[in-house]
């Protein structure tokens, strides 16, 4: 399956992209993911995750054709 | 209902009577309007600020901000909302947000209001990096209420 | 902070950008601004109504409107209030009141922008004749929060 | 003494005029300050007095040279 990752803010300068899509055979969570696409960088703790534009739990599986989304704690407004 | 993301500044009362006079299905039927205004200061913890730049998900914070102006409205009982919101660069003293909720009376408003904001400010995807006179900082924490 | 009593429609962006950039000391320092505009609507209790007269009592309003905007600022933790208020002759869809706070947090702003209003609305010397197709009525009640 | 009286919107109205000056011997609360200028129209009772432009009690002794005005519940904002 193929999902589509995007990283933002301090995460995506921690990481060093800010998009990159994984090919691999599932089932696979958001969590394995981050390994696939951030190599040794471990997940902060507070780390948020979107699936497909709404927020997710980061063990929760993901099916082929998601965008799954890493970033930190918001600070809008 | 409108949720705008600008990449300039904008004067919030020129937003507001634009959108009164063009897109408010409401002439004659709002009596209280509550604004909430978020103003660019010069300072955070401590330090000087001299800009910053505000990221964020393209799709995903559109999204987010409709389902919680949906959301004002099942909650409360008013005619209207505006959400315009700042992306990209910054300076001190321009608006970062404006919230508008239109209503028949004041109460709805002000809860409307304040629940778009703190909303926004907690769940809405949008990053803060502060220009420092040392370099770039990302904000950690939002502010507190 | 002030208080102005206008006998002519204003314009509530003008105001505010006058009253910021001329009056308020506290430049790069607000954080948040909340708003209340009180319109004036083309019905009331199943009548439609043409128009209003403001009464008001002079001296005594212009008092009572400086003691609630120190009260204010002694309960919350607020750099300025605005507040201006109509009086004489109104038309449906303009400005009646416009009360501003500004704060460095959002939350002392919003409390204190209600209490304002909600002081004003109780115990303000304002009276309002509306004008009817058949003629002239006192408004005996305020409208409820 | 002398004391002036001020009547606003609806009571201006019932009363039939906007200002009074009593000047009698006291001692005279408000609401005998009511009495000699309100003819026989009697006071309502949600009626809101203002001596010298502070809310106050209407039965509240008034002293030579205040102001002392009545009228209905407010309607601003």
């Amino acid at each position: 399956m193929s999902i589509t990752v995007k990283f933002f803010a301090s995460l995506r300068e921690r990481v060093g992209h800010s998009e990159a899509v994984v090919d691999a055979a599932g089932p696979l969570t958001a969590r394995d993911i981050w390994a696939r696409v951030a190599g040794t960088q471990p997940m902060p703790p507070n780390t948020l995750v979107a699936v497909n534009l709404e927020y997710t739990a980061v063990d929760r599986p993901v099916r082929d054709g998601d965008e799954v989304a890493f970033f930190p704690p918001v600070t809008g407004g | 209902m409108a949720v705008e993301l600008r990449s300039e500044i904008f004067d919030v009362g020129a937003e507001l009577r634009r959108y009164q006079d063009a897109v408010l299905r409401a002439r004659g039927k709002y009596g209280a309007t509550v604004t909430f205004i978020g103003t660019m200061r010069d300072f955070n913890e401590g330090d000087a600020v001299q800009g910053m730049t505000l990221e964020y998900y393209p799709g995903m914070t559109e999204k987010h901000l409709h389902a919680i102006s949906d959301e004002a409205r099942r909650r409360w009982d008013v005619l209207d909302t505006l959400i315009i919101h700042r992306v990209g660069k910054i300076l001190p003293d321009e608006p970062i947000v404006l919230v508008a909720v239109w209503s028949a009376h004041r109460a709805a408003a002000f809860d409307a209001c304040r629940y778009l904001i703190e909303e926004l400010k907690t769940r809405a995807p949008f990053w803060k990096q502060e220009r420092l006179p040392d370099g770039m900082r990302w904000v950690e924490h939002n502010t507190p209420p």
